[in-house]
C-alpha cells in the first residue's frame, strides 16, 4: 500500500495531539498529548526514510525518543512539585501570572 | 592640523557638564561657580571663533572632519557658516545669563538621600544641554546633526520635570504631577518628530549613500545624485516635520505651553531661546539645501502654517492667566515669523529670520528671565495676583517693560530689524501674506501691554507690596541683555555682514532669486 | 554745519538716558538736567536755522549721513538726517514750545516725587520726535514715528497707579499701532515698487525729481492710504481719533506738548513730507481731505459737549487738526497753509494747554468746568494768556488763528468743483463750531459764579495764580498766539520758505478770499454768540443737564468708543476665549486622544494574557495555521 | 512501491557497513562547546562529591573558568580566521563554524559569564539563619512553606545545581546557531530549553509564580518543540536529508529531488512550505515573536530574575542566530515565500509589544514586553536579507545582551520585606534614593528606548538601515512608529523613578557583591561604548556576516 497514507495518519497523530493540548486540562495529559505529537513526528520520520530509501529518518527518530524521555524526566518533575505545592495538577489553576 | 576649535566650543561644556556632576553633595556653590565659569569659557571660545570667522570666505570655515562611523557612512564632520556661527555664539552667550539666573533654582529644598544632588545635576545638565546644542550647530553631516538633535532632549527632560518653580515646591504633588506630565509632553512630542526624522535619515542614506551635506549637496548640484520628485518630498516631510515640532509650528505646538509654564524660568529660556532654534536652523540648513525643489512645493503649505501660528500663537497669548504661558505663545507666533521668513525664499526674509533667532533668543531670554525673578517673588505664576509691582520695584518694571517692548518689536530695539526684514522679505514675494502677518505686531503689542499693564500698573496688592526690587545678581543678568537688544537694533551690521553670505548661498542652492523692484522691472 | 543736526537728536536723548538709568540720586537735579538739554537742542536748532536763512533757497537742504543700518540684498536703510525748510520748521516748534514746556512742568510737576522719570520721558519724546523729522528715509522715520508712540504711551500712563491712566495709555499705544501697520505696509509697498525707501531719490530733492512718479497710480494711491492710515493713528483722525479723549489721563504738560503742539501733528508732517506720493495719487489724495473734514466736524461736535476742559481741549485739537489733514489733501494748494496752521496751532493750543493746567493746579487738579467759573479775579495771568489762545484759535482778525484757519478755508474752496465747495463748506462750518465750543470754555472757566465747592475730603478749593516758571511760557505761547500768524502771512513770508520743499499752487477759488473772510466772521460771531447765550446769560448748572440726543452723543464720543468696545474688545475676548478653549481641547486633545486610544488598546490586548497557558497553546496553535496558510498563499498568488 | 525497492532498501542497508569510517571530528574547532560541556558534568559531579559547604565556590569558580576559556577559545578561532577566510563546516556537516556562529557564541558566553555572576550573588537576601543565601530555592524540591523546606533553609542548603545546569543549557545555545543540519539543531534546542524549564522553577521567594512560571513554559516549549521536530519531518521528507547544504540544493534546484514518486504524490512544495513554516515557528516562539510570545511576560515575571535575565539576552542571541541561519542558508531560494510573512510577523511584534506594555504594571514584565518588541526590531533586520542584515542582527543581539542583563541585574537590587520590589509603584522617587542605581537603570531604559548615543541607538540605526536598503522602507516606518510608542513606557519608568516623591515604605536598595556590579558596570559600559564608538563592533559583525554553507 502507498506509504503515503501513514503519512497521513502521522498528520491525524499530531492533530490529535495538538487538540489534546488545548482541550485537557490535567498538565499530565498533557504532556502526554505533545508525547503522541512527537511520536507522531517519529512515524514521519521512518515513512519517508522508508521513501527516500535512506536511512536518516529511522536515526532520528532514536534521537527524538531520547529527547523525548528527557523531556519526561525534566517536565515530570517540573509538575509533580507544582502538583505538591498546589495539590492540582489542572494547568488552568496555575494561572497567578496574568495580564 | 589646527586647534579644532569648533569640537573645543562644544567639549568644554560637556566636560563641564560632568565635572559639575562630580562635585560632591555638600559644595553646591562650588558646582555653581564652576558652571558658570565654564559656561564663561565657552563663551571666550565661541567669541574666538567669531573672530575667526571670515564672512566672505568659504562656506563652511573652522571645518573638522574625521571618520566616526564609516560602516554607516558617518563622518565627525564640523564646520559653521555665517548662520551657524552667529547662532552657536548666541547659545554661548546666553547660557552665563540663564547660569546666572538659575542660581537659586536648584538649591536642595527637601532631605533626600545624601547622595541626591539637585544643584549639581540642574547645573550640569543645562552645561550637557549647551554642548549637544552648539554642536548640531556645527555638525555637517546629517547623522551627527541627528544623533545631538535627539540627544538633548534628555537633559532638557530632566530640566523640565525636575526643576519647578520655588513657587510649587513646597511638597505639592499636584505641581509636580503636571511638571512631569510637560516634561513627558515635551519629549514625546520630540522624540516621535525626531523618529520620524530618523526614517528620512535612514531613506537619504538609501538614496544618496552619505550623510555628508556637501557632499550631498554638490552631488544634487552637479546632477550626479538625482531623487525621484517623490522620495524627495517624503524625506522633506520626515525632517521637517521634526524641526516643525521643535520650532515648534502649529499645530504641533502644544508641548511649548506646557513645558515653558512648569518650567523654571531659565530652563523655559533654554528651551524657546536656544533648543527650539535648532529646529528653524535646521529647516534653513537641511531641508532646503538637501531638499530645494521638495521645499518649494511645500512653501506654500508652510507659509499658511506659519501665518496661523503667527495670529493664533498671538492670540493665544492674549487669552492666557499665566504669565509664563503668555510668553510661550507669544514664541510660537515669533517662530510662525521666523519659519515665513525662511520660506519667504527672499534674501531679506531668510537673513531676516537668522536674525530674528538671534534677537529672539536674546529678548525672550530677557523678558522670560525678569517674569521669572518676579514670580520667584511672589511666589505664583498667575498674571491676576499681581498688580502695581512698578510702585514697589520700579527697576524690575522697567526692565520687563523693555523686554516686553522687544517682543512686540519696537523700532530701535533688537527684534525690530528682524521682524520688519521678514516681513519685507515675504512682502516682495507674498504681498498678502505679508500684511496679514503685519496683523502680528498689533496683536503683540495687545498682548505685551496687557500683561505689564495687568501686572505692574495699577493700585499696589497687597501681596506685593513687601517686593523687593532687582537684586546685584539679577540685575547683572538683565542690564547686559538689554543693553545688547538696544545695540543690535541700533547697529544690526555685526550680525548682517556674517549672515548674509551664508543666506545667499542658502538662495542659490534653491535657485532662488529676490524679485526685481517693479520700476526697475518695468524698464 | 551739518554735523549739528545729529547733536539735535544726541541732546535730549542724553537727557533721556541719564535720566532714566541715573537713579535716584538724580531725583534731585532731575528737572534741570532735562530742562538745559532740551533748551540746547533749541539752541543748536537756532544755530542750524540762522545758518539755514543764509543760503539760497535752493540749497537749504542739509543731510547727515551716518552709517549704514540694515542692509540685506538690496534693501538698504541707512541712518541719516535730511534737514530742509520742512524739518527746520518742525525742529524749531518742537524744541522751542519743547523747552518752554519743561520750563512750565518744572513748577507743575514739583511735587511729584517720580519727577525725574518725567522729564527723562520727555526728553526721550523730544529725541523720538526731532528724528522722526529730521530721519532721511522712511523707516528711520518709522523708528521716531514708534518713538513718540511709546514716549506718549510712558507720559499718559505716567501715574501709572491710575487704572484709568494705564488704561488710557494702553489705547493710545495699540490705537496707534493700528496706524503703525499701514505705515510698515507703506513702506513695503515702496521698497517693493521703487526698490528704495529713502527721500533723496524717491521723493527728489530741489532739482531733480524723485521716481515716485514712475509707478502706477493704484499703486500710488495704495501707498497713499497706507500713509494716510498711518496719519490717522498719529493725528487722531477719524476712524483712529478714540485714544486722544482719554489720553488727557496724562499730565497736562504733555497734553500741551504731545497732545497739542507736535506728536499728534506728526501725520500731517507724513502727509506733506511724502507730497510727492500724493501729487501722483488723487484719489488718495481726495480721501485725506475726506477724513480731514469729516475729523474737523468730529473733533468739533465732541468738543462742545465735553464739561472736562482737558477733553473739550483735545476735541478741539482733534479738529484743527482735521484742518490741516484737510489742507494738507489739497494738494500743492494746501500743503504750506497746513503747517501753517500746524505751527499757529502749536503756539495757541499749547497756550490752551497750560493755561488749562494752571487752572488745574489752583483748583486741586479739578477738571470739571462746571465746578469752574469766575476764576479770572483769581489767576489773571492764566485769564489773560488763555484768552488769547481763545482769540487765536477761533480766527479773532489779526491773531495767528485767523491768518491760518482763513487760507485753509480759502483753499478748500480753491479746491474747485463741488468737491470745493462742499469741503469749503465743512471748513467754514467748523470756524463756526469752534467759536461755540471755545466760547463756552471760556465762559464757564473764568466768566460767571464761581461754582467750586469743597472735594471728598472737605478741602475748599482756593484758586491762586501758578508760579513763574509756569506763567513765563505761557506767556511766551500767548505771543505766539498773537502775533505768529501775522508775521507768517505778510508778504507770505512762510510761503515763501516752505515752498521749495512743498511746491505750491495757487487754485482758481470760486469765492473771493474777501468773501470768505468776512463768511468766517459772520460765522464766528454766530458761534460765539449762542455760547454767550447758553452759558453766559443763564447761569451754568453744576451738575450736566441731560441734554440734547446729539449732545449725549458727542459726551460719549459720537458712540464711537462704544462701537470699538462692543466690536474690537468684547469681540477679540470672546475670540480669544474660544481660541484658548479650541487649542486645549481639539489641537491638544487629538494628541493626547491619540495617546488614550492606544492605552485603550493596550489595556484591551492586554486582556489577551489571561494567565492560562492553554489560551497561550491556542494562540500559538492559531499561528501556526495561519503561518503555514501563509506561506502556502504566498505560492499560491 | 516494488518489491526490488523494498529489496533495495535493506540492501542497501547493510552493503555500506564495511565501509563505515570513524567520524571525522574537528574537536579544536568545537572546543568551546566542548569545554562548556565538560565543565557541566564536572559540575554534576561536585554536586555528587563535593562537601556542600564547598559546592557553591567550586562551582562558581569552575563555571567562570570553564566559560573564560571557552570564550578565549571562541576569541583563538576567530583569530585564525575561522571567522571568515578558513569557515567551513566541521563534525560531519553537523557543525558549521564560520563567522555568525562565533560572533554569537562569543556573545552568549559573555553573557553566560554575566550570568553566573548574578546567579552567584549572596548579598542581596538578607542571611537565613547566618548563611549568605542567593536567589534559589533552598531546596527546590521541598514544598513551599514546609517543614522540608524550612529544614532547609535552617540547614543553608543552596540549589548550586543550577550552574551545571546553566552551563548545559549554555552549551545547547552554543550549539544552536551553529547547527548546521536539522537534527542537530533540534537536540540543541532541546539540550538548552530543558534545563532553562528548571531553572525558572527554583527561585527561592514567590516559589508558586516561579513553578507556574516553569510549567508554563516547559509545556509550550515542549508544544512549539514538537512543531518545530514536525516541520523537521517535513523538511526531511522533502529533501532526503537534514543537511542545510543539502536542503538548500534540492530548493534552488541543483539536486532533483531524490523521489519523483513522492513529488508526483503530494507536490514536495507543499512540504518544503509547510515543513518551513513550522520549523520557523518553532524558532519564533524561542525570540518571542508575536503571536507566539504569550509564554514571555508569564515567565520572565515569575523566573527568578538572573535566570529571566540572562535566558532574555542569550536565548534571543541564540534562536535568532539559528533563525539566521536556517532561512539565509538554506531558503535563500525560497525568499519571496517567507519574507512577506516575516513583514508581518515583525510589524505585529514591534506594534503588539510597544503597545501592550504601555499598560504593564510589573517591571520584569515590562521588560518582557519591551523584549517583544526588541524582537520585532530584529526581525526588520533579519528580513533585510543581505550581508548588512546579519551583520546588523549581529550587532544589535550583541549590544541588546548587554543592556538585558544589566536591567535586570538593576531589578534584582530594589528589594522590600517580600524581596524583590518589582510592582512599578514601588519605584516611585528611586532617584531621590538612590539616585546612582536610578540613574544606571535609566541608562538602560535610554538604550532600550534606542536614544541616541546609547547602543540601542546604534543597534536599531543598523537593522533599520539595512532593512530600508533591503527594501523594506514601510518596516522602518512602522519601527519608527513603535519605537515611538515604546519610548513612551521606558520614559514612564524614568518620570517614576526621578519625578514622583517617593513612598515613606518604599523599597531599599541592597548593595550587592562585586559580582552583580560587574555585571552592571559591564552592561553600561558596553552601552556607552557601543553608543558612542561603535565602528570596532561593527567591523566585527559585518567581517562575522557571511555564513558558509
Amino acid at each position: 500500500m502507498n506509504p503515503v497514507n501513514y503519512l497521513y495518519l502521522a498528520a491525524l497523530l499530531f492533530t490529535i495531539g495538538a487538540t489534546g493540548v488545548l482541550i485537557r486540562r490535567n498538565a499530565i495529559v498533557v504532556f502526554m498529548c505533545i508525547e503522541l505529537m512527537l511520536n507522531a513526528c517519529n512515524l514521519a520520520f521512518v515513512v519517508f526514510s522508508r521513501m527516500h530509501g535512506n536511512l536518516d529518518g529511522q536515526i532520528i527518530a532514536f534521537f527524538t525518543m531520547v529527547v523525548a524521555a528527557a523531556e519526561v524526566v525534566v517536565g515530570l518533575a517540573i509538575i509533580v512539585s507544582l502538583f505538591r505545592s498546589r495539590h492540582s495538577a489542572s494547568v488552568d489553576d496555575a494561572s497567578l501570572m496574568k495580564l | 592640523m589646527s586647534f579644532p576649535l569648533l569640537t573645543a566650543t562644544a567639549v568644554l561644556p560637556a566636560l563641564g557638564a560632568i565635572a559639575t556632576a562630580a562635585v560632591p553633595a555638600a559644595r553646591r556653590v562650588a558646582a555653581k561657580w564652576l558652571a558658570l565659569l565654564v559656561s564663561l569659557g565657552t563663551l571666550a571660545l565661541a567669541a574666538v571663533t567669531l573672530a575667526r570667522f571670515d564672512p566672505d570666505g568659504a562656506r563652511y570655515q573652522l571645518t573638522e572632519s574625521h571618520a566616526w562611523i564609516p560602516d554607516f557612512g558617518v563622518r565627525y564632520q564640523l564646520g559653521v557658516d555665517g548662520i551657524g556661527v552667529a547662532l552657536v555664539a548666541l547659545t554661548a552667550l546666553l547660557m552665563p545669563f540663564v547660569i546666572l539666573a538659575g542660581w537659586h533654582d536648584a538649591d536642595p529644598h527637601e532631605t533626600g538621600s545624601r547622595r541626591w544632588r539637585p544643584t549639581q545635576g540642574f547645573f550640569a545638565l543645562i552645561l550637557a544641554v549647551e554642548a549637544m546644542v552648539i554642536i548640531s550647530f556645527e555638525a555637517t553631516d546629517v547623522f551627527l546633526f541627528y544623533i545631538f538633535f535627539e540627544a538633548m532632549l534628555i537633559p532638557m527632560y530632566f530640566l523640565i520635570g525636575g526643576f519647578g518653580d520655588r513657587a510649587h515646591e513646597h511638597g505639592d504633588e499636584a505641581a509636580a504631577t503636571q511638571r512631569s506630565y510637560a516634561a513627558v509632553k515635551f519629549l514625546l512630542y520630540n522624540l516621535v518628530g525626531g523618529l520620524i526624522m530618523l526614517a528620512a535619515v535612514i531613506g537619504l542614506y538609501v538614496v544618496a549613500g552619505s550623510f555628508s551635506l556637501q557632499e550631498i549637496v554638490h552631488a544634487r548640484a552637479d546632477g550626479s545624485l538625482h531623487m525621484a520628485t517623490s522620495t524627495e518630498r517624503w524625506l522633506f516631510l520626515g525632517f521637517f516635520f521634526a524641526f516643525a515640532v521643535k520650532a515648534p509650528l502649529w499645530p504641533l505646538h502644544t508641548w511649548l505651553p506646557n513645558a515653558m509654564g512648569e518650567a523654571t524660568a531659565p530652563v523655559a529660556v533654554l528651551i524657546t531661546a536656544v533648543v527650539d532654534k535648532v529646529g528653524t536652523f535646521a529647516m534653513l540648513r537641511f531641508c532646503l539645501q538637501l531638499f530645494p525643489e521638495a521645499s518649494k512645493w511645500a512653501t506654500p503649505a508652510i507659509l499658511v502654517l506659519a501665518l496661523i501660528s503667527i495670529v493664533y500663537g498671538a492670540l493665544l497669548a492674549v487669552g492666557q492667566r499665566d504669565i509664563k504661558r503668555l510668553v510661550a505663545y507669544a514664541s510660537i507666533s515669533h517662530f510662525g515669523f521666523i519659519i515665513l521668513g525662511i520660506f519667504a525664499m527672499t534674501t531679506q526674509g531668510q537673513s531676516g529670520a537668522t536674525l530674528y533667532m538671534v534677537n529672539h533668543g536674546i529678548s525672550t531670554a530677557a523678558l522670560m528671565l525678569v517674569a521669572g525673578f518676579l514670580i520667584s517673588r511672589r511666589g505664583s505664576r498667575l498674571i491676576a495676583d499681581y498688580g502695581g509691582v512698578q510702585k514697589v520695584a520700579p527697576v524690575l518694571a522697567g526692565t520687563f517693560l523693555i523686554g516686553g517692548l522687544a517682543t512686540l518689536s519696537l523700532p530701535g530695539l533688537a527684534p525690530f530689524v528682524s521682524e520688519f526684514l521678514v516681513l519685507v522679505g515675504t512682502f516682495t514675494r507674498y504681498p498678502v501674506v505679508g500684511i496679514i502677518a503685519t496683523f502680528g505686531i498689533v496683536l503683540a503689542a495687545l498682548y505685551t501691554l496687557v500683561l505689564y499693564q495687568r501686572t505692574m500698573t495699577g493700585p499696589v496688592k497687597a501681596e506685593v507690596a513687601e517686593m523687593p526690587d532687582l537684586r546685584v545678581r539679577e540685575l547683572l543678568v538683565v542690564a547686559p541683555l538689554i543693553a545688547l537688544l538696544i545695540f543690535l537694533g541700533v547697529y544690526p551690521k555685526p550680525i548682517t555682514d556674517i549672515v548674509n553670505p551664508a543666506v545667499k548661498q542658502t538662495m542659490s542652492d534653491v535657485q532662488k532669486k529676490d524679485p526685481q523692484p517693479e520700476v526697475e522691472a518695468a524698464k | 554745519m551739518e554735523n549739528l543736526i545729529a547733536l539735535l537728536i544726541a541732546a535730549p536723548l542724553l537727557g533721556a538716558a541719564v535720566l532714566l538709568c541715573g537713579g535716584r540720586r538724580l531725583d534731585a537735579v532731575g528737572q534741570w538736567i532735562g530742562t538745559v538739554l532740551a533748551a540746547a537742542s533749541f539752541v543748536v536748532a537756532v544755530v542750524l536755522f540762522a545758518d539755514m536763512l543764509g543760503k539760497s533757497p535752493e540749497d537749504r537742504t542739509f543731510t547727515q549721513h551716518l552709517y549704514s543700518w540694515i542692509a540685506v540684498g538690496n534693501f538698504r536703510a541707512d541712518v541719516g538726517f535730511q534737514l530742509d525748510q520742512l524739518s527746520m520748521t518742525f525742529v524749531l516748534l518742537i524744541t522751542g514750545v519743547g523747552s518752554l514746556i519743561h520750563v512750565y512742568s518744572i513748577g507743575y510737576m514739583e511735587h511729584d516725587e517720580r519727577r525725574r522719570r518725567f522729564f527723562g520721558y520727555l526728553n526721550l519724546f523730544l529725541a523720538a520726535m526731532l528724528l522722526l523729522v529730521l530721519a532721511d528715509n522712511y523707516l528711520l522715520l518709522y523708528v521716531g514715528w514708534e518713538g513718540v508712540g511709546l514716549a506718549s504711551y510712558l507720559l499718559i500712563g505716567f501715574w501709572q497707579h491710575k487704572p484709568s491712566a494705564a488704561t488710557a495709555a494702553k489705547k493710545a499705544f495699540l490705537v496707534n499701532r493700528v496706524g503703525d501697520m499701514g505705515l510698515s505696509i507703506a513702506i513695503m509697498l515702496m521698497f517693493t515698487t521703487f526698490g528704495t525707501f529713502a527721500f533723496g531719490p524717491l521723493l527728489g530733492t530741489e532739482g531733480h525729481p524723485g521716481i515716485a512718479g514712475d509707478a502706477t497710480e493704484g499703486k500710488l494711491t495704495a501707498i497713499g492710504l497706507m500713509l494716510l492710515l498711518a496719519a490717522c493713528g498719529k493725528s487722531a483722525q477719524v476712524p483712529l481719533q478714540s485714544w486722544l479723549g482719554d489720553a488727557m489721563e496724562g499730565p497736562t504738560p504733555v497734553s500741551a506738548l504731545i497732545h497739542a503742539a507736535t506728536m499728534v501733528t506728526a501725520g500731517v508732517y507724513l502727509i506733506v513730507r511724502s507730497a510727492a506720493v500724493f501729487n501722483a495719487a488723487p484719489d488718495a489724495q481726495l480721501v485725506v481731505t475726506v477724513v480731514g473734514g469729516v475729523t474737523l466736524l468730529f473733533g468739533a461736535i465732541v468738543g462742545c459737549a465735553k464739561d472736562d476742559i482737558k477733553k473739550a481741549l483735545a476735541g478741539s485739537t482733534m479738529s484743527q487738526i482735521g484742518y490741516m489733514v484737510l489742507a494738507a489733501g489739497l494738494g500743492p494748494i494746501g500743503y504750506v497753509f497746513a503747517i501753517m496752521h500746524l505751527v499757529t496751532h502749536g503756539f495757541f493750543k499749547a497756550g490752551l494747554f497750560l493755561g488749562a493746567g494752571s487752572v488745574m493746579h489752583g483748583m486741586n487738579d479739578e477738571v470739571d468746568m462746571r465746578k469752574f467759573g469766575g476764576l479770572r479775579k483769581y489767576m489773571p495771568v492764566t485769564f489773560v494768556t488763555f484768552g488769547l489762545g481763545y482769540l487765536a484759535i477761533i480766527g479773532f482778525p489779526g491773531l495767528s488763528g485767523f491768518f491760518s484757519k482763513d487760507k485753509i478755508i480759502e483753499a478748500a474752496f480753491a479746491k474747485g468743483g463741488t468737491e470745493g465747495w462742499i469741503l469749503g463748506g465743512v471748513a467754514l462750518l467748523g470756524a463756526a463750531i469752534t467759536a461755540y465750543y471755545m466760547t463756552r470754555v471760556m465762559i464757564m472757566t473764568f466768566f460767571g459764579e464761581k461754582r467750586w465747592q469743597p472735594d471728598a475730603e472737605g478741602h475748599e478749593p482756593h484758586p491762586h495764580e501758578s508760579p513763574s516758571s509756569m506763567t513765563i511760557p505761557m506767556i511766551v505761547l500767548a505771543f505766539g498766539s498773537v502775533f505768529a500768524g501775522g508775521f507768517f502771512s505778510i508778504g507770505d513770508r512762510f510761503l515763501h520758505w516752505l515752498e521749495p520743499v512743498t511746491g505750491h499752487s495757487e487754485g482758481d477759488s470760486p469765492v473771493s478770499a474777501l468773501t470768505v473772510t468776512l463768511a468766517t466772521m459772520v460765522l464766528l460771531v454766530v458761534g460765539a454768540g449762542i455760547a454767550y447765550l447758553q452759558y453766559g446769560r443763564s447761569s451754568v448748572p453744576v451738575t450736566a443737564p441731560r441734554g440734547s440726543l446729539l449732545t449725549r452723543a458727542a459726551r460719549r464720543d459720537l458712540y464711537q468708543d462704544d462701537f470699538n468696545h462692543v466690536v474690537l474688545v468684547r469681540g477679540g475676548e470672546h475670540l480669544t476665549r474660544s481660541l484658548v478653549y479650541v487649542d486645549h481641547t481639539l489641537v491638544d486633545g487629538v494628541v493626547n486622544g491619540t495617546a488614550a486610544s492606544v492605552g485603550g488598546l493596550s489595556g484591551r490586548l492586554r486582556k489577551l494574557q489571561n494567565g492560562y497557558a492553554r489560551s497561550y497553546a491556542v494562540s500559538m496553535f492559531g499561528g501556526a495555521a495561519i503561518l503555514v496558510a501563509a506561506t502556502l498563499l504566498m505560492r499560491a498568488v | 512501491m516494488s518489491a526490488s525497492a523494498v529489496h533495495s532498501l535493506w540492501t542497501t542497508a547493510a552493503e555500506p557497513i564495511s565501509k563505515i569510517d570513524a567520524p571525522k571530528i574537528e574537536y579544536a574547532q568545537l572546543s568551546p562547546t566542548l569545554i562548556v560541556i565538560g565543565a557541566a558534568v564536572v559540575g554534576v559531579l561536585i554536586e555528587a562529591f563535593v562537601p556542600r559547604k564547598s559546592r557553591y565556590y567550586a562551582q562558581v569558580f569552575v563555571a567562570v573558568v570553564a566559560l573564560a576559556a571557552a570564550f578565549s577559545a571562541v576569541v583563538a578561532l576567530a583569530a585564525s580566521g575561522y571567522g571568515t577566510t578558513k569557515a567551513h563546516i566541521a563534525a560531519m556537516g553537523a557543525i558549521a563554524v564560520d563567522g555568525p556562529a562565533l560572533f554569537l557564541q562569543g556573545t552568549i558566553l559573555l553573557a553566560g559569564i554575566l550570568g553566573v555572576f548574578t546567579f552567584a550573588e549572596r548579598r542581596l537576601d538578607p542571611q537565613a539563619h547566618g548563611n549568605r543565601v542567593d536567589a534559589f530555592a533552598a531546596q527546590a524540591s521541598a514544598v513551599p512553606g514546609s517543614d522540608t523546606e524550612k529544614a532547609a533553609v535552617k540547614a543553608g542548603f543552596t540549589t548550586t545545581e543550577v550552574f551545571p545546569l546553566l552551563l548545559f543549557a549554555i552549551s545547547g545555545m552554543l550549539v544552536f546557531p551553529s547547527a548546521n543540519d536539522l537534527l542537530t539543531l533540534f537536540v540543541a534546542l532541546e539540550v538548552f530549553s530543558l534545563p532553562l524549564y528548571l531553572l525558572c522553577a527554583v527561585a527561592r521567594r514567590k516559589r508558586l509564580m516561579s513553578q507556574e512560571a516553569a510549567v508554563k513554559y516547559f509545556l509550550l516549549g515542549a508544544f512549539a518543540s514538537a512543531f518545530t521536530l514536525f516541520g523537521i519531518a517535513l523538511l526531511y521528507g522533502y529533501a532526503g536529508s537534514v543537511s542545510y547544504a543539502t536542503i538548500a540544493h534540492v530548493v534552488d534546484g541543483t539536486i532533483t529531488n531524490v523521489d519523483p514518486a513522492l513529488a508526483g504524490t503530494m507536490g514536495n512544495d507543499v512540504l518544503l512550505l509547510i515543513g518551513t513554516a513550522l520549523v520557523v515557528m518553532g524558532l519564533l516562539f524561542k525570540v518571542g515573536a508575536v503571536p507566539f510570545h504569550m509564554w514571555t511576560p508569564d515567565v520572565y515575571q515569575g523566573a527568578p530574575t538572573p535566570v529571566t535575565g540572562f535566558m532574555a539576552a542569550a536565548t534571543k542571541v541564540a534562536a535568532f542566530g539559528a533563525l539566521l541561519r536556517l532561512l539565509y542558508v538554506v531558503l535563500p531560494g525560497l525568499r519571496w515565500d517567507w519574507r512577506p510573512v516575516m513583514w508581518a510577523v515583525a510589524v505585529v511584534t514591534m506594534l503588539g509589544g510597544a503597545i501592550v506594555a504601555i499598560t504593564q504594571t510589573d517591571i520584569k514584565r515590562l521588560l518582557a514586553y519591551s523584549s517583544i518588541a526588541h524582537a520585532g526590531f530584529i526581525l526588520a533586520g533579519v528580513i533585510a536579507t543581505s550581508p548588512d542584515g546579519v551583520s546588523s542582527v549581529l550587532f544589535y543581539l550583541g549590544a541588546y545582551s548587554f543592556v538585558t542583563i544589566g536591567a535586570f541585574a538593576v531589578v534584582t537590587l530594589v528589594r522590600d520585606a517580600g524581596g524583590e520590589a518589582t510592582h512599578l509603584s514601588k519605584w516611585a522617587g528611586l532617584g531621590r534614593r538612590s539616585p546612582l542605581v536610578a540613574a544606571v537603570f535609566a541608562v538602560f531604559l535610554l538604550a532600550f528606548a534606542g536614544i541616541p548615543l546609547t547602543s540601542g541607538f546604534a543597534g536599531k540605526f543598523a537593522v533599520f538601515k539595512a532593512a530600508a536598503e533591503g527594501g523594506a522602507g514601510a518596516l522602518v516606518v512602522v519601527g519608527v512608529i513603535s519605537s515611538a510608542i515604546a519610548a513612551f513606557f521606558y520614559i514612564r519608568v524614568i518620570v517614576l523613578m526621578f519625578f514622583s516623591e517617593p513612598k515613606p515604605e518604599g523599597p531599599t536598595v541592597a548593595v550587592p557583591s562585586p559580582l552583580t556590579m560587574t555585571a552592571i558596570a559591564a552592561g553600561v559600559a558596553v552601552t556607552l561604548v557601543l553608543g558612542v564608538a561603535p565602528q570596532y563592533f561593527l567591523n566585527l559583525a559585518s567581517q562575522a556576516g557571511v555564513f558558509v554553507r
